[in-house]
């Protein structure tokens, strides 16, 4: 192998709130390899990547592009040095069309070879890719306006491309053509890196790997002859007992929740339901396995009861405690002190008042049993809500709707963004509530983790139940095939090379 | 000398503690009311010259508050009285509500108006010199009407406000007088001072044939004469001599004359003779009068203009019959 | 039975003290206006006017006696009422440009009982500060169920009704509520029964004043220790997790909305019956652009709201005084109001690309 | 009165009069949209505008250059401005409604400082008349369209030539995209904060020039203090449901001329409408339009929001 094209030379970062996001990290990517960057959340890949691509720069330490010191102060000093980023979140303008989205990072001579459709039609097929130049982002699906983001960081004829958590939006099926796409822009001789906290996708399709864990580089090495059980304790510095069962096979008892013939219209991106009949009983965790937009979130929000069936019948308790997705604009209220945003339910149902007004010293104490009981990491409880890390607001949006003690409660993708810890915290939280009787039903993307806690398996694909798995049952090779096996009709494909 | 000073102080200071009447070596202080501004427009400008003119005249130590709305003048008023001002002109019929208001509460402050007032409501210490609007309206009308060849003349307002209404009345009556067969168009700008606006009704006016424009509008006027400049209309300055700013327009100009009503003012008040009167200022008291020699127009215009002044003022001719 | 008076005694105590603490943006603000003070006593020197005289004449005719001071309140009053209303609508997710309009309904609200019912002693003048907030209220409601119905844009909205309500009053005063013999666009005047009490004899000082400080006391209660006020701020900083809560952010909007405009409804009907005793074409000339800036110098607090329009109160005075004292312009007066606002507006900005925003739940 | 070709004719011009100083700052406020800076100060800046154009007559006494320095004295106020909305990220409502108030002190204290009260000498038909060539002398249009202030023949063009920029050139997908997403922009290498400034500034452009256009062409060269009284919120409102269309924005600006020129007319016809309700008829048809529009038509996505790159918002 030749020398690196560029080398983090122990870089160190500290945001202005005093973080140290990175501290001495060096990292070398190669031209012509699938290098991956391995950590939990926080570990600080992404800030590595953003100081790689001029977003921030670093504190400490430097970048050095073929053996020369550069400075990336933005972006267009990174573009400049011929380095290409897909962002986690897709730095793309929704209301333009592919073209224009293209034209937009183009520079110079790449600028004039994308002028007409047919043009930029000849450069995606160059990374066997397939898509209408005309279309608009907008209504284009996650994964190919993922292949547009790729596209855009390949225009400028890069010879390096950082990917931010490419697969995790991605489902099973669509994680093996990206590789496919990048393994055909790694043989064209550029340095590809890319990171996520799969192991498994690492070890399926990377060269190299470097394990970041709080900051620091804790290994780096090829591939060939890695160890699964190895990286993974690499990453979260101790063997967890990753994919065992929490807790026991439960059977439900009466049933609390019933969905009959249940369909919902199609909408902007989404299947809706049809014909969807469900049942769900006391004191079982129900897993509702699929891919991200198939009818998961009307499914949330028919159970919510935030939206009524067009047809068909829904019997909902009288409450339901809910866990949404978004824990940023639905969870939780941000700038609402921890301690308001546990209550905020029981203070809508007219507790913790006196002469009217609210008693802010009760709230407190109630506040603080809570947090101490759910484990929240928190200067005091009057601390507003945005301050926290992610896992901790996400025990707070748990430790609410626990406390609601509803008959049911409906999570949905509740580990998404959180490290291993907190994860594991959550899950067993959701099993204890169905230990007690509570009837919960989780809808999540991440088929392990619905395998781990939940009695019983239904698949929505295209708006559809598409089938149930139950007890040992519950196998990725039973259930992958269920959530992508058919395809609604009017639903686009993934661009295959 | 700057002893000297110290010690006229004490001294004055000690009289006055002596005896009532003292206040004699410091000049009293007035102060004038104006709705906009003393360095832009018309109205204003020529009556803070007057305003000015009398103070230097008395001695007195003036100053002036501008843009002083109808709503903030309570306060103006009752800041400047309980500053010891001892003479408040204000300079706006539309100040009448809030003096009347005021007045009450500082009897030892004398209030002036200039412009329009109807009654002093029994105030001892309120007089205004009242301007007869009706005759200014006459004149204008009859001057328009014996200036306009086409026989259709226009009147641009600046809000339909009640006093504004009224002239316009005495406009028309004023041009029947001449010819009853005279068509007299009104419009409003809606503003006093949007010239814009004023430039545009009256451009649309001159196009539909009124060769006579009589602006009323008081800031916003600049842009009726501008019009009449541009267009190829006659017009007239307003309350004081606007003839060099738009030679081609303006035929003569009405000139207030606010040297003698202030002068009489600052008179009155020096010699403590204020007290509540009301101060009808027409032609025959000489409260204004029209700048000679005409522009633009035949010799003839003139002089049955004023022969129609002169009737006025002899009281020949009833304007309310 | 003594007990829990004394705890009803603290906990009104401790309200107090609260209501009382300065929050931290406050001292961004005072650097505001003490940065326009200074630069505004740079243009005076410009002007030619020695500085010493000009800063005694300004201090003096803001604070220097009685009088200053009640006048430097009764300027305080329509715009710390328009601030309230204004901070109150963008808590609760509206960002309400319509004070101006909601003051002028206000104004012509409160002549409506007069104009009905006549002088009838002592019920007109409640009767008459109810109408103005209602007619206010309603004004601002329209905006928040257009939003509703048809998805439109408050901005534009609030913004448009503020010029068709400052030309309805003019209507109304050039036309149907003009009395016969007027010789100005106004309104008859209230009879003293119908007016706001003034508090000290030989000021201005009335009655509204007070009231609007209760006001502002009142939406502090409301907006920290009342369930309603949690779930305004709630739904106004995070729509979706109220929505996901079971409440109606709609039936947010709505009420924020109209109490912000009930608010601003007080600010016009105080100035019609505490200072004009009548309706006066173009009586307001922008206090509802100012009340806005109020609210957003305050952090959109309510006890901050208080402090800075005492500002632009004793700015108005001032510059009244200056203006008659010592000839300086009138234009002064725009100059120190407009200064701290864009001050602050940069202070914060730079403070928010540090990290460090001085506002957290704005919109 | 009867509708005869003269009268409507006049109609029309007093409309395309009335809406030029309007329809040049919604231009300029569309642009700055466009690219995600919501020019609250507009109205300050049009005041800016005028009173440097005031200033500028009386010191050159040729039209021309006063509406040149007028538009200078825009682009130069915007830029101070953009300094704290764009660069400083402050509030750019709060920010607005600042220095629409300073404006309104700082050009009466200009006026009173600079400008004497006599009032501007010399001919401006240089700048308020000049007749197209053959068009001039077809029927109504001729006299409506073709017999008017060269600026609005400009203002015309500018829109024409905008509506190209957005619509095909680089320049104006790079402002779209900003306006759009900015972070988007600032990742694809491009200089989001020039661009904004840029944008900000040429609103200013426009902005100075409606402002002058009001006090040079529409007002004989005479500053009034406050003289735009409102227009400034007026071409933000004509801005935002012309959709940030330039040419749209002409419609929709001599759209609401014409209703501002009804006024006069049913003034002269004798319609039986009270000035103050006329007066409120532009802004009662923008409503009632605004709410017909309701949300059909998004606006660009980071407008209002000052662009800070990382994650720190």
């Amino acid at each position: 192998m030749s020398a690196p094209i560029i080398k983090c030379d122990h870089v160190s970062k500290r945001y202005p709130n005093g973080f140290l996001a990175l501290e001495n990290v060096t990292v070398d990517l190669y031209p012509g390899e699938i290098h991956a960057l391995l950590g939990e959340n926080g570990a600080g890949k992404s800030t590595l990547m953003n100081i790689l691509y001029g977003v921030h720069e670093p504190t400490g330490g430097g970048l050095l592009l073929n053996g020369r010191e550069v400075r990336h102060t933005r972006p267009g000093d990174a573009i400049a040095n011929g380095i290409g980023m897909v962002h986690q979140h897709f730095k793309l303008v929704m209301p333009f069309t592919v073209a224009e989205n293209l034209a937009l990072v183009a520079k110079g001579a790449a600028r004039a070879r994308l002028r007409r459709h047919a043009d930029v039609r000849t450069f995606m097929a160059e990374f066997g890719i397939e898509l209408d130049p005309g279309a608009v982002l907008g209504d284009l699906p996650l994964a190919l306006q993922q292949r547009v983001e790729i596209l855009k960081a390949l225009v400028n004829e890069s010879r390096i491309l950082l990917l931010d958590e490419p697969s995790t939006i991605l489902a099973p099926s669509e994680v093996g053509a990206l590789y496919d796409t990048l393994r055909r822009i790694r043989d064209r001789g550029t340095a590809v890196a890319v990171v996520t906290h799969n192991v498994d996708e690492v070890l399926a399709n990377a060269d190299r790997y470097t394990v970041l864990r709080r900051g620091r580089t804790v290994g780096t090495g090829h591939i060939a002859g890695a160890d699964a059980d190895a990286l993974v304790e690499l990453i979260v510095g101790r063997s967890v007992a990753t994919g065992s069962r929490i807790g026991p096979y439960r059977t439900g008892g009466e049933p609390r929740l019933v969905l009959a013939g249940v369909s919902i219209r199609p909408g902007r991106g989404s299947p809706g339901l049809s014909n969807v009949d469900l049942e769900l009983r006391a004191g079982e965790v129900v897993g509702v396995a699929g891919v991200e937009g198939n009818g998961q979130t009307e499914l949330f929000e028919l159970l919510a009861g935030q939206r009524l069936p067009d047809q068909g019948r829904i019997t909902l308790p009288k409450a339901v405690a809910l866990v949404p997705q978004d824990r940023h604009h639905e969870g939780l209220s941000l700038d609402l002190p921890v301690s308001q945003n546990l209550l905020y339910s029981e203070i809508m149902r007219r507790r913790y008042r006196r002469a009217g007004l609210l008693d802010h010293a009760a709230i407190g104490n109630r506040a603080e049993a809570m947090i101490e009981a759910a484990d929240i990491r928190t200067r005091s409880h009057a601390t507003p809500a945005r301050a926290l890390s992610g896992g901790n607001q996400q025990k707070i949006v748990l430790a609410r709707a626990m406390a609601e003690d509803a008959p049911v409660i409906a999570v949905y993708q509740p580990t998404r963004g959180l490290d291993v810890a907190a994860a594991e915290a959550v899950l067993a939280r959701l099993a204890e509530a169905a230990d007690r009787g509570t009837t919960v039903v989780m809808i999540s993307s991440n088929i392990e983790e619905l395998i781990r806690v939940s009695d019983r398996i239904v698949v929505l694909n295209g708006g559809r139940v598409t089938g149930e798995v139950s007890g040992a049952g519950m196998v990725i090779e039973k259930i992958g095939p269920l959530m992508t096996r058919a395809v609604a009709p009017g639903k686009e494909g993934v661009a295959h090379g | 000398m700057k002893t000297n000073t110290f010690l006229a102080t004490l001294a004055a200071g000690a009289l006055a503690l002596a005896s009532a009447a003292a206040a004699q070596d410091a000049p009293p202080r007035v102060a004038g009311l104006f709705t906009q501004t003393v360095t832009q427009g018309s109205w204003d400008v020529a009556g803070y010259a007057g305003f000015k003119a009398m103070a230097e005249a008395q001695g007195f130590n003036a100053s002036y508050l501008e843009h002083v709305t109808y709503e903030s003048a309570p306060a103006a008023l009752r800041q400047l009285a309980s500053d010891g001002v001892a003479m408040i002109i204000a300079h706006s019929s539309g100040y009448s509500a809030a003096i009347k208001e005021v007045a009450p509460s500082f009897p030892d402050t004398q209030f002036v108006l200039y412009s329009y007032e109807g009654s002093t409501d029994g105030l001892k210490n309120y007089s205004a010199w009242s301007v007869d609007w009706d005759e200014y309206g006459f004149v204008l009308g009859v001057l328009a009407a014996s200036a306009s060849k086409s026989g259709h003349i226009a009147v641009i307002g600046g809000e339909p406000i009640p006093s504004a209404e009224r002239t316009m009345e005495f406009i028309k009556k004023g041009a029947a007088y001449v010819d009853p067969a005279v068509t007299v168009e009104t419009a409003y700008v809606g503003s006093f001072s949007d010239v814009a606006r004023a430039k545009e009704i009256a451009t649309g006016l001159i196009a539909r044939g009124a060769d006579f424009l009589i602006p009323s509008a008081d800031t916003a006027d600049a842009g009726i004469q501008q019009a009449a400049d541009e267009e190829g209309a006659l017009t007239i300055g307003s309350y004081s001599d606007q003839s060099a700013a738009y030679p081609n327009a303006v035929m003569t100009s009405t000139v207030m004359n606010f040297a003698k009503s202030y002068g009489e003012i600052g008179a009155e008040f020096t010699a403590k003779t204020l007290g509540d009167k009301i101060v009808t200022e027409n032609l025959a008291s000489s409260g204004w009068t029209l700048s000679q020699p005409f522009q633009h127009v035949d010799a003839a215009v003139e002089a049955k203009v004023f022969a129609v002044i002169d009737e006025l003022k002899a009281g020949k001719i009833d304007l309310y019959k | 039975m003594a007990e829990p008076m004394a705890d009803q005694m603290g906990a009104a105590l401790g309200l107090i003290r609260r209501a009382l603490s300065v929050p931290l943006s406050m001292r961004v603000t005072l650097a505001a206006f003490a940065g326009s003070l200074v630069i505004g006593l740079m243009l005076i020197g410009l002007l030619g006017v020695p500085l010493g005289a000009a800063a005694r004449v300004a201090a003096a005719g803001a604070f220097g006696d009685m009088r200053a001071i009640s006048d430097t309140l009764v300027f305080m009053t329509p715009r710390l009422l328009v601030a309230l209303g204004a901070l109150v609508a963008i808590r609760g997710g509206m960002f309400n440009l319509g004070g101006e309009g909601q003051l002028q309904m206000g104004a012509i609200g409160a002549m409506l009982p007069f104009l009905a019912f006549g002088d009838i002693g002592v019920a007109l003048l409640p009767l008459a500060i109810l109408s103005g907030a209602i007619c206010g209220g309603i004004w601002a409601t329209i905006p928040a169920l257009l939003k509703l119905w048809r998805g439109a844009d408050e901005v534009i909205v609030t913004l448009l009704m503020n010029f068709i309500a400052i030309f309805f009053l003019k209507y109304l005063v050039q036309g149907p509520m003009q009395p016969v013999g007027s010789n100005f666009n106004m309104s008859a005047q209230l009879p003293s029964a119908g007016t706001l009490p003034l508090l000290i004899e030989g000021t201005r000082l009335h009655l509204g004043v007070v009231l609007a400080l209760v006001v502002a006391f009142g939406v502090w209660v409301m907006l920290q220790h009342t369930a309603f006020g949690l779930a305004l701020r709630a739904s106004g900083a995070s729509p979706g997790f109220v929505r996901l809560q079971g409440q109606s952010a709609g039936r947010m909007i709505v009420s924020s909305m109209a109490i912000s405009g009930m608010i601003g409804g007080l600010a016009g009907a105080f100035e019609v019956l505490g200072v004009q005793y009548r309706l006066i074409d173009g009586f307001s000339a922008g206090l509802g652009f100012e009340g806005l800036a109020v609210a957003f110098l305050a952090g959109l607090e309510p006890m901050g709201a208080v402090v800075v329009s005492l500002y632009f109160g004793a700015i108005n005075s001032a510059t009244l005084s200056l203006q008659s004292q010592l000839s300086i312009p009138s234009a002064l007066a725009e100059i120190l109001s407009g200064l701290p606002i864009i001050l602050l507006a940069v202070i914060s900005g730079v403070l928010l690309a540090k990290g460090r925003p001085v506002w957290t739940s704005t919109r | 009165m009867d509708f005869d070709a003269v009268t409507i004719a006049l109609f029309l011009a007093a409309g395309v009069r009335l809406c030029l100083p309007v329809a040049l700052a919604a231009l300029g406020e569309a642009v700055s949209e466009r690219a995600g800076v919501f020019t609250i100060g507009l109205e300050g800046l049009m005041l800016f505008g005028a009173v440097a154009s005031a200033v500028g007559l009386a010191m050159t006494g040729s039209p021309l250059m006063a509406l040149v320095i007028g538009t200078g004295g825009g682009a130069a106020a915007a830029f101070v401005l953009a300094l704290g909305t764009v660069l400083a990220r402050a509030n750019q409502i709060v920010m607005g409604i600042g220095f629409n108030l300073l404006a309104i002190g700082a050009t009466s204290l200009i006026r009173q400082l600079v400008l004497t009260n006599a009032p501007p000498t010399g001919s401006l038909r240089t700048v308020t008349m000049m007749k197209l060539p053959w068009l001039a002398d077809l029927p109504v249009v001729g006299r409506a369209f073709f017999s008017q202030s060269p600026v609005f023949y400009l203002a015309v063009v500018i829109a024409v030539l905008l509506w190209a920029m957005l619509r095909y050139s680089r320049l104006g997908l790079v402002l779209r995209a900003v306006g759009e997403n900015a972070a988007a922009t600032d990742a694809a290498g491009l200089p989001v904060l020039p661009i904004r400034m840029g944008a900000a500034v040429f609103t200013g452009v426009m902005a100075g020039l409606g402002g002058a256009t009001l006090c040079i062409v529409a007002s004989g060269g005479t500053f009034v203090d406050n003289m735009t009284a409102g227009r400034g919120y007026l071409a933000i409102a004509i801005a935002i449901f012309a959709r940030w269309k330039p040419v749209r924005v002409m419609l929709v600006a001599f759209v609401l001329g014409l209703l501002e020129a009804l006024q006069f007319q049913g003034q002269y016809l004798g319609i039986q409408i009270a000035t103050p309700l006329l007066m409120a008829a532009p802004f009662v048809v923008a409503l009632i339009a605004w709410i017909a529009i309701g949300r059909a038509g998004a606006a660009p996505a980071d407008l209002g929001r000052p662009f800070l790159r990382g994650e720190l918002r």
